[in-house]
């Protein structure tokens, strides 16, 4: 048995098929789901991936955030549903507000596409597991609006609770305070982040790293073993 | 309203004195009366309005027809050419089952009104060329040329024609993997945005741009149709029908990326279920072209009751209607029986879709307006009957001048320290320094099949995650030998593209271009036209490339200054396995670094005549096709057997160039021996083509050797990697720190 | 028929640096006197019917849970004066 | 010191995926009524010294040659009255 892990598409989702190559890969099953459909068929965990759902217009992840899916996913992220937001899904969660603070244009105000170190500052999340914390890691990073910003009451927070899951090294590429490049909630279930682990599973191809493999192992544990 | 009566077809043959307004829509006064000839009267308002369109010179090639046709009259045998010039997009056989189609375009003059905007719908444009095949769109490159890197003007277009192509193309999710970005104050007023496409299919989804099949619908889907990128058919409605009518209409169009996306997602979807019986893009000339293309293709004849085309504007005339050039539209024919299922799949991925008529059995274009007949023509008089110019061309009396002054005369550094000076100066000029600030401004890695990227000598992407199956491309383009010697200067550029493609460890395959020239009504640049395709056939032919497609940008000038003739080329291959490619980037000190192909006294149009003299002058290097063509079989060779573990092309700048990018790249050095018989001047500056550097394991050392000599290709040992400078024994050293600085800090100081 | 303007800025406390970036460019343009510049985006709602307080109670509701993210941006809505008269 | 607004807006002819995008998604956020959103650029700009005719003349100019690309785009510039007003 293993676990089956949804993928949404929506209008714009650009990352779909890299992320559920990426679920093969780990050894779990990927399922197609859309954003029209409010049933998530049965699904152990969820990603919504990456790309610019409805062009990115108003704000990254705005209009998407009120598809019929996301009803649904919000609804059972609460009650404990692994949800994974990479870029785009990263922003889609800060609108929903199942995490908190919110994504803005880079700083530099261009495009930026690089090979990015991360620390992962958090190896307790339903997605981080296989990582030690503390360890560096390099994965993609591809993105417009990537600054992530809050209050300082909510990063104080965020950094007293460990919920700093993820924190840029050696180049801040957009901005985002305290150079945060992703967050989980209180519960550990819902994560989101700008990089890509998506783009690093195999070698040969883009950076030529499989540093990002183990979110998608870590999920296939933690759902196998559950 | 005080509209005039419906300008129908029965109305016109009832009026034939009245006067249109064709100068004002750019046709020349005998193609106006050949149009009567045509039809036999005058052409009502809409008629005129799609003959204008599809008679100019952008649709038409009225001016580079005769020429171009030598793509066809020396195309080299290839088994893998399945679609040839005259489609969308050129389609070509890359092995197990898959078929590769790839286009180069133009979109330079919108570039510079609106540099964002029309950088972004020429990569928009490329694009739907591509769906159009029935290919999904897997890649897209850039080659771009700017005024001079300082002027204040670059300032605004460079970052915006990034931005744009950036913008839209990362929003489409296509990786970028390739391009050019070149300096020069021939391009100043006019720069150059020429964007490629590539996409892949099984070859049993090829799909044409053709109608058939009587009773079959013709469905619009897509954008609404807008009044944007009129031009000239608002000069049509408002002067002649309704002087109420704003004159001007905007000619730079906003494009939609996300509507495109979306485009593209439901096109693929309807030709997996085969519902697609012949598809065209909407592009230059909208609807008017894809009208009479795909019914002039077709077999039978067109119906289309233009009332049904949905509107963004609903005070636009039927003429406006047939000329709009709104972006993210698609036309496609489809049998009865499945035109629901077709708007279902639209329906699904919220895009816009409306059958606007039929295919017919007749062979006319007829066209409906509130009930009236409004254009009624034989198709094919529009799409492929247009005016053919032998235009007058002459080669110019100052060429003679430009070639006698000789670069190889200018002085040269006198010391050591002089010729460092010279390296550092080079790698930091604008043309050789690293393109990462706008490079990085792409997306390489969507898609996850991105094997090689900029700045590597070709893009290379995965096609079959089971076999390893890639494609490679590269685009270059060179106008400084192109002045100099426009026949040359094409086959240059040839043979650089090709030799990228092979230096990355892929078979060259099949040629697009991009022929970007100044006014063809200066028999000049005429010249450099006729002479740049006749180099450009001429090398394909030699080299078993055929010429796919392309594009032509004519008027690249102002006032009497042309741009310089700029032939951009583009060389797709193919991989078999893309886990041998051979990357730039130095992997092991100790490796010992090779030179292939012969090093000649050439400094004619080179970086470093431009750079340390500002000077053009002389011929440029020597091209020798049948040793590009050996030295791209060694270097495939040595990829496929594990003899080399980076191999880099020399071209602008030299082989120091080439060395400080490798070394750059891999973050380790080389000591180089200037060889005995070469100066150290010549050895790192010189531009003759067909040459390489590559690195060999100690290991291999022996058996890439004796490859070389068997094959007879030349192969000099020039060095080692090895520390972290490039050192020139007995001249200089230069630290890799020293040169990151130069190389990279030049273009953010001029952008940022 | 009457148009309701909705204006979304960013907070002020938020880096706002497309705003920075005009301010910067001023000088070279020969532009002197200006102290600060922020950048946001305003939105123009060509409303059916009458614009009442029921109207622009709900377009209120709008911006606050749609055009603006009030983690990051302010509003103001308004019905805009030259449409109105021009409607008149 | 005062406050002077340039807003920047698409050419009614030209087309604003941004605005199409928020409208079409209206229905589905239960707004009915609202035919048609354009959305644009607002720039606020803090001007020291007095918002004269000279001021406003040369805020025009800056519209028009830097904030606005006027192939596509029209601009209004307001000195804003809520601004003056607190002002004073
Ligand atoms: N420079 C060229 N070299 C080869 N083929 C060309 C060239 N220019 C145009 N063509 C071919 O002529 C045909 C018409 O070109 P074009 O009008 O650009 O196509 P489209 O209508 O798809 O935009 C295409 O098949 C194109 O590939
Ligand atoms: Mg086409």
């Amino acid at each position: 048995m293993t676990a089956r892990i949804g993928v949404v598409t929506f209008p714009g989702s650009l990352d779909d098929r890299d992320t559920q190559r990426a679920i093969r890969l780990a050894g779990a099953e990927p399922v197609a789901l859309w954003h029209k459909d409010k049933d998530l068929h049965q699904v152990d965990a969820v990603v919504l991936p990456g790309g610019f759902s409805y062009g990115d217009y108003l704000r990254a992840g705005a209009i998407s955030r009120f598809s019929p899916v996301m009803e649904t996913v919000i609804e059972q992220a609460k009650a404990g549903l692994p949800v994974l937001g990479i870029c785009n899904g990263f922003q889609i969660l800060t609108e929903a507000h199942l995490l908190p603070g919110g994504m803005l244009g880079n700083d530099h105000l261009h495009f930026v596409c690089r090979e990015q170190k991360l620390r992962v500052e958090n190896a307790d999340t339903a997605w981080t597991a296989d990582y030690e914390a503390g360890q560096e890691i390099h994965i993609p990073l591809k993105n417009m609006d990537g600054r992530y910003v809050a209050d300082a009451y909510t990063l104080d927070k965020l950094e007293a609770e460990g919920r700093v899951a993820f924190r840029y090294l050696d180049v801040n590429p957009n901005g985002s305070l305290r150079d945060i490049a992703g967050i989980t909630n209180e519960a550990g279930n819902v994560v989101g982040l700008m990089p890509h682990p998506e783009h690093a599973v195999e070698p040969l191809i883009g950076t030529g790293r499989t540093d990002g493999l183990p979110f998608f192992t870590s999920i296939l544990k933690k759902l196998v073993n559950a | 309203m005080s509209r005039t009566p419906l300008d129908t077809v029965e109305h016109a043959a009832e009026t034939p004195d009245v006067e249109l307004p064709w100068a004002e829509l750019g046709l020349k006064k005998d193609e106006y009366e050949r149009v009567v000839e045509i039809l036999g009267r005058r052409p009502t308002g809409a008629e005129l309005a799609m003959y204008s369109v599809m008679w100019s010179e952008h649709c038409s090639y009225k001016s580079s027809k005769v020429h171009l046709r030598q793509f066809g009259e020396k195309a080299p045998q290839s088994d893998a050419l399945l679609v040839g010039i005259g489609e969308n997009a050129g389609v070509v056989d890359v092995g197990q089952g898959y078929a590769v189609t790839f286009k180069v375009e133009s979109h330079n003059h919108p570039s510079y009104v609106e540099p964002y905007q029309g950088a972004a719908t020429g990569v928009g444009g490329i694009v739907r060329d591509i769906i159009a095949m029935g290919a999904r769109p897997v890649a897209v490159v850039d080659p771009l040329r700017f005024g001079a890197a300082d002027h204040p003007d670059t300032k605004r277009v460079l970052p915006g024609v990034v931005a744009g192509i950036g913008g839209y193309g990362n929003c489409l999710g296509l990786p970028n993997i390739g391009g050019e970005v070149v300096f020069d104050a021939c391009y100043q007023g006019n720069p150059l945005v020429n964007a490629g496409a590539i996409g892949v299919m099984r070859h049993e989804d090829i799909h044409l741009a053709k109608a058939s099949g009587a009773g079959n619908k013709v469905i619009l889907y897509g954008a609404r149709t807008g009044g944007d990128g009129i031009g000239g058919a608002s000069i049509l409605a408002s002067e002649t029908f309704d002087d109420a009518k704003p004159s001007k209409r905007p000619a730079v169009q906003v494009g939609d990326p996300f509507q495109e996306k979306l485009l593209i997602e439901c096109t693929l979807e309807a030709f997996k279920e085969k519902l697609v019986v012949g598809i065209q893009d909407l592009g230059a000339a909208g609807l008017s072209c894809a009208t009479s293309e795909l019914a002039s293709n077709g077999s039978g004849g067109m119906r289309v009751t233009l009332d049904d085309v949905p509107l963004r504007d609903s005070t636009l005339s039927p003429e406006e209607i047939l000329m709009s050039e709104s972006q993210e539209r698609m036309c496609a024919v489809v049998e009865p029986a499945k035109v629901d299922r077709f708007l279902e799949i639209c329906e699904k991925w919220d895009v816009i879709a409306t059958v606007i008529g039929e295919v017919t059995d007749g062979d006319r274009l007829e066209i409906f307006w509130h009930g009236g007949k409004i254009v009624d023509v034989d198709p094919r008089t529009v799409a492929h009957d247009g005016p053919v110019y032998e235009r007058p061309y002459a080669r110019p009396e100052w060429q003679d001048a430009l070639q006698a002054d000789d670069a190889n005369k200018l002085p040269r550094p006198a010391t050591a320290e002089e010729l460092k000076a010279q390296v550092l100066k080079l790698v930091a000029s604008p043309n050789q320094a690293s393109k990462k600030w706008i490079t990085s401004q792409y997306d390489h890695f969507v898609q996850g099949n991105t094997v090689l990227a900029q700045p590597e000598d070709s893009g290379m992407i995965r096609i079959d995650e089971e076999t390893g199956l890639g494609v490679a491309i590269a685009t270059d383009g060179n106008g400084r030998y192109a002045k100099l010697d426009p026949y040359t200067g094409a086959q240059l550029a040839l043979a650089e593209a090709y030799r990228n493609v092979a230096t990355t460890g892929a078979k060259p395959l099949a040629v697009s271009d991009c022929l970007n020239f100044g006014s063809p009504e200066d028999p000049a640049v005429m010249w450099q036209f006729a002479e740049a395709i006749r180099g450009l056939a001429d090398g394909c032919l030699q080299l078993g490339t055929p010429v796919t497609g392309g594009n032509v940008s004519l008027y690249n000038q102002t006032g009497e200054a042309a741009i310089h003739p700029t032939p951009v080329v583009a060389v797709l291959g193919v991989i078999d396995d893309v886990a041998r490619r051979t990357p730039v980037a130095f992997q092991e000190e100790g490796q010992l670094l090779y030179l292939l192909g012969d090093t000649r006294e050439e400094f004619g149009g080179s970086a470093w005549s431009q750079v340390v003299h500002d000077h053009l002058g002389g011929l440029p290097p020597k091209v020798d096709l049948e040793r590009e063509r050996l030295l791209g079989e060694i270097l495939i060779s040595a990829s496929r057997d594990g003899m080399i573990d980076s191999a880099h092309d020399l071209s602008d700048g030299g082989l120091i160039q080439a060395v400080v990018e490798s070394a750059l790249l891999g973050g380790k050095g080389a000591r180089l021996v200037v060889p005995d018989g070469l100066d150290a001047f010549t050895l790192l500056f010189s531009e003759s083509a067909g040459r390489a550097v590559v690195a060999v394991p100690r290991s291999e050392e022996v058996r890439f050797n004796d490859m070389c000599g068997a094959r007879g290709l030349p192969v000099t040992r020039i060095g080692v990697v090895d520390g972290d400078s490039v050192d020139v024994q007995g001249e200089f050293a230069l630290s890799l720190a020293e040169l990151r600085e130069a190389h990279e800090a030049t273009i953010p100081a001029l952008l940022a | 028929m009457a148009r309701v303007v909705v204006d979304v800025m960013l907070k002020p406390e938020i880096l706002d640096p497309q705003g920075q970036a005009v301010q910067r460019a001023l000088p070279r343009l020969g532009f002197e006197g200006i102290s600060d510049v922020r950048q946001g985006k305003r939105f123009e709602l060509e409303v059916d019917g009458p614009v009442d307080e029921a109207a622009l109670a709900r377009i209120h509701d709008l911006a606050e849970s749609f055009l603006a993210n009030t983690v990051i941006e302010d509003f103001t809505v308004k019905v805009e004066e030259a449409a109105a008269e021009a409607a008149k």
